[in-house]
């Protein structure tokens, strides 16, 4: 699947988007987050403040307990500061 | 009984005229009998703030503005709804976001139009960052509590 | 912090052009982060209704829209407020009154007009009669008691 | 003191102006409505929903109990239908 990140979030991640390939195990959004936060340090800071990660698949807002199977794109984000 | 509106909704960089958005929501009818733009512009935080850069996620912002715009419609019976949203670089005293909104009476545009703005605030995945008078990159833009606050309300 | 607006009022028999009343708020200055305008219309109730003819007192109009639009200044810091009130024969889907605020943040510039326009209707002296299609005279449109309660709520 | 009336209580009196000169004893908005509706059918027809007349001396609102010494116009008209 195709993670996407915005904002603080992709200058911290360093890259606005790239495929992942989560194994079995990561159900949900929040594993997600836990499991790419376990990659390196570079995640683990862009994910620290884990209740200010918003997410969303497929274009529709998530909370972290969303499971993510058949996800195509999961972007995630700071809060928004539109309008 | 009018039909309820089809939202005219559009996310892009250009700038946008507010006053032609909103004429045209009355244009050849006289059936309305309020109708309210809101625009919401760049302010220039005394002096400080050159522009904003708004990010945005762009296979997104459409949709999820579709979803604000029907939860309004579903609440308020609304004969015409025009949402205009921009990004990229928009300079002090620049248009942001328009929210045009037409009914039969006024009660049912002003929350309307309040509601979608409250609502645009915190759920539309638009990202603003400061760039300085002088050329310095800001902060990204915080959201504030108050507009959590004001979205919560319509709960 | 800015200076607080001095309100234009006007009280006129001609149309006004909602969209440059508006636009000249905030002509020039950078200053302001919402602008709001609303425009009620004369709604033609279903094809029954040819024009409304606005009786209004002449000599009191614009001093008690004054008073109104001071309580509002009194309560919100609008950086700009500009109110027009037609009076005379107003064709269906004719233009009848304009409010238009400008504010550093949106939440003080829907309260103030959505404030400004429950105020007009219960205060401002002008008395609405339908012109009915065919020719007849209608009648009086009869005050609404949610009018009241829409004013009721700010106090 | 000029007297004013507007919309359908200018229409029940027959007449948008006129000059008063009420007695001392008439001394509130009220004594005024009294005074006029006693005159004759006309204005005893026209003030005869007291509740919903509304008043103002000198260009503003005044409730029934405002003292109307003083005053240059007083204006009666049936509640406000603008905006």
């Amino acid at each position: 699947m195709k993670a996407l990140y915005f904002a603080w979030l992709r200058e911290r991640v360093g890259k606005s988007e790239e495929e992942i390939a989560p194994p079995a195990g990561v159900a949900t959004v929040g594993d997600l987050i836990a499991w790419l936060s376990a990659k390196d340090e570079t995640y683990a800071h862009a994910f620290e403040k884990k209740s200010v990660i918003r997410a969303a698949i497929d274009h529709a807002h998530v909370s972290h307990d969303a499971k993510i199977a058949g996800a195509r794109e999961i972007a995630f984000f700071p809060p928004m500061t539109g309008g | 009984m009018n039909a309820v509106a089809k939202p005219i909704i559009r996310v892009q960089r250009e700038d946008f005229n507010a006053a032609a958005e909103t004429e045209a929501l009355r244009q050849g009818r006289a059936d309305i009998g309020a109708l309210i733009s809101f625009v919401g512009l760049c302010r220039d935080e005394g002096g400080t703030l050159e522009a904003l850069e708004i990010e945005h996620y762009g296979a997104m912002a459409k949709a999820e503005i579709e979803r604000v715009a029907g939860d309004a419609l579903a609440r308020w019976p609304l004969l015409g709804l025009t949402i205009v949203h921009r990004y990229g670089l928009i300079e002090a005293g620049g248009r942001i976001v328009l929210v045009a909104a037409a009914a039969t009476h006024r009660g049912e545009a002003f929350a309307a139009a309040n509601f979608l703005m409250d609502y645009l605030k915190t759920r539309a995945p638009f990202w603003k960052r400061a760039h300085l008078v002088g050329g310095a990159l800001g902060d990204w833009v915080e959201p504030k509590s108050a507009d959590d606050e004001a979205a919560a309300r319509w709960n």
